[in-house]
């Protein structure tokens, strides 16, 4: 598995030096302390490297293996949460009770869904007036000044908060939805950059890029760049299309 | 033809009288207030055109300037004189609405020149229905009943503003709390939650399951 | 009093029975021609609501498809049902229009203008700011900027026609982009967006010194 190509990245750290996959096999054997390896350095050192030198496949690698290191990282930091309540593994007898239980419950709602479906059909033949403009906008009292001064007050805090975290927490999965919606779009696939937005926060980069290794890994896209510095751009697959050269996944 | 309002000026001299001029007081106002309900049924045609959509009954108090049980008199009237037109007036979303009858669906769609609109889907409309009964709900609380993933229906759910996040639940993870929205009401003609189809087999869900 | 359909199982014995089967005949083309107009009258009804604006006899025939004549009568007819009501049928130069009568313009001014009454809160107030400078903008582009969710703000200055959907951006997610709408600038009194005050002096985002 260490097959340290010329030119590819290495890591250097206070506490290692060596190349990212023989760190990974260190920390998945507990012979490293990942408390003690600062992984956004390496991944923004890494990503200055691939500005120089960018391979696809290295990458590839790379980010799965950046990602995993931050899996075990954040497992090792995070306070174990109680198991998640399993029904306590259950009599043969109580299964199919249970899976009876759950089909009745489904039922139920197939059958409102029935009756939803009814009234939906009867409210689209339903049309109403277009709403009216009333004669201005709807609004009184407000100045441009006061418009204005609004701004600017929005801007003076803007820099307080550069560093925060935004409060809509973003996941790994929510954001591969993300990137299959948009692949779902057309064939002719999407430039790399259009997968991040323009004003997107570093941990939405991260992120969407996690995902999008991890969609690698699934053979769910395939990411192709034609020419070296060429463009990159990203293709959706059908969700049960094996094979493909998409390569560097990884192996575990 | 004024009204006496009051009674009070007037020197009853019989009994009789009395009754009599009571019963003319009583006669008169209760015309008046027809008449006056009969002007905000007219005013109410006038704000159910112009809204394209539903419209509460304090709205209607407000921009009417009567009080509330003329603006619902006046709503039943109104209900009444449409029952036989080619429009009908909806109880939508808390509020009522002017509407075309889904009788004349062709004629109104070949006007607009647009399609018939498209249903939701099976997965989507079973999702929704999920919700609504069941609301707020976690998406994992609605992937335990449908034993799906369903991430990607819930976006686009939210997406056509049929359902939305109305918090977050206080457990491990605090996932997200979905709920139906105004639009949910709406596009299925709906009065309020409590106008949803009952549920028929609701007790069966969890059949007597006794805690031993 | 029903009148014969067909004639064709009646035998005419005398020229006098003749003239009362035709009379019969004519009575019954006439009946159903009448109903013929009703019905067009509450399919006319309906296009009229839908439309919003003047409707043309042409159109009318073409989405009811029935001859101009039938139009005619079953617009004549509305036009007598609506003379009692709060709205009604007018004849402009573009053709038909359900609208309000003017005898309510004011209560209609007032239900449309309700919203506007209402004072816009600090943090509507910004985000309709952040909005103007920085349109087209995304929803999370916006609660960038302003560090809080901002759905429900956003959605009470659409309501209030200040900000409205321009598109989707070309991004993961495919964010909606809000921009101003033509009522913003003629409320502020604005030829373009162009006509804002310069944000010149504070170079983007880091407000280098403070103005005062």
């Amino acid at each position: 598995m260490t097959n340290t190509r010329p030119g590819s990245y290495v890591v250097h750290t206070a506490t290692f030096e060596g190349p990212l996959d023989q760190l990974l096999q260190l920390a998945q054997q507990g012979q490293v302390d990942l408390e003690t390896i600062p992984l956004a350095e390496i991944a923004a050192e890494y990503l200055a490297h691939s500005r120089r030198a960018f391979d696809v496949e290295e990458a590839t690698e790379t980010l799965w293996m950046l990602a995993a290191l931050i899996e075990l990282k954040a497992r090792a930091l995070l306070p174990h949460p109680p198991p998640v309540e399993e029904p306590p593994a259950e009599e043969p007898g109580d299964l199919q009770e249970l899976l009876e239980e759950r089909l009745a419950t489904y039922r139920v709602f197939k059958d409102v869904a029935t009756a939803l479906r009814a009234l939906e059909s009867y409210q689209q033949r339903v049309f109403l007036h277009p709403p009216e403009e009333p004669a201005g906008p709807l609004l009184s009292g407000v100045a441009l000044a006061d418009l204005f001064r609004a701004f600017q007050e929005v801007l003076a805090r803007v820099p307080d908060r550069v560093e925060e975290v935004p409060p809509q927490s973003i996941t790994v999965a929510e954001q591969m939805a993300a990137v299959l919606a948009l692949l779902a779009d057309g064939v002719e696939g999407v430039p790399f950059e259009a997968l991040f937005r323009a004003a997107a926060t570093r941990l939405e980069i991260v992120v969407t890029f996690l995902a999008l290794l991890e969609l690698i890994r699934l053979m769910r896209v395939r990411v192709v760049q034609d020419a070296t510095f060429g463009a990159i751009r990203v293709y959706g697959r059908a969700a049960r299309d094996g094979g493909g050269q998409t390569g560097g996944a990884g192996d575990d | 033809m004024d009204a006496p309002l009051g009674t009070e000026g007037v020197r009853p001299e019989e009994p009789g009288m009395i009754e009599l001029e009571q019963a003319a007081g009583d006669a008169a106002r209760l015309h008046e207030r027809d008449a006056r309900v009969r002007e905000t049924a007219r005013a109410i045609e006038c704000i159910l055109l112009v809204s394209g959509g539903p419209v509460r009954v304090e709205q209607l108090v407000d921009a009417a300037q009567v009080p509330p049980e003329i603006v619902v008199a006046a709503v039943e009237i109104l209900m009444q004189e449409y029952a036989a037109r080619g429009l009908e007036i909806q109880t939508v979303a808390g509020g009522y609405q002017l509407a075309t009858r889904p009788d004349h669906a062709e004629v109104v769609q070949r006007f607009l020149g647009a399609a018939g609109r498209e249903p939701l889907t099976q997965a989507t409309l079973e999702t929704l229905a999920i919700v609504a009964y069941r609301q707020p709900i976690t998406r994992p609380e609605l992937e335990a009943v449908r034993g799906v993933r369903s991430e990607y229906v819930l976006e686009r759910l939210e997406e056509r503003r049929l359902i939305r996040v109305v918090g977050r639940k206080a457990t491990v993870g605090r996932p997200i709390l979905y709920a139906t929205t105004e639009g949910f009401l709406r596009y299925f003609g709906l009065r309020d939650l409590a106008d949803l189809p009952p549920m028929a087999a609701f007790g069966m869900i969890h059949p007597a399951a006794p805690e031993e």
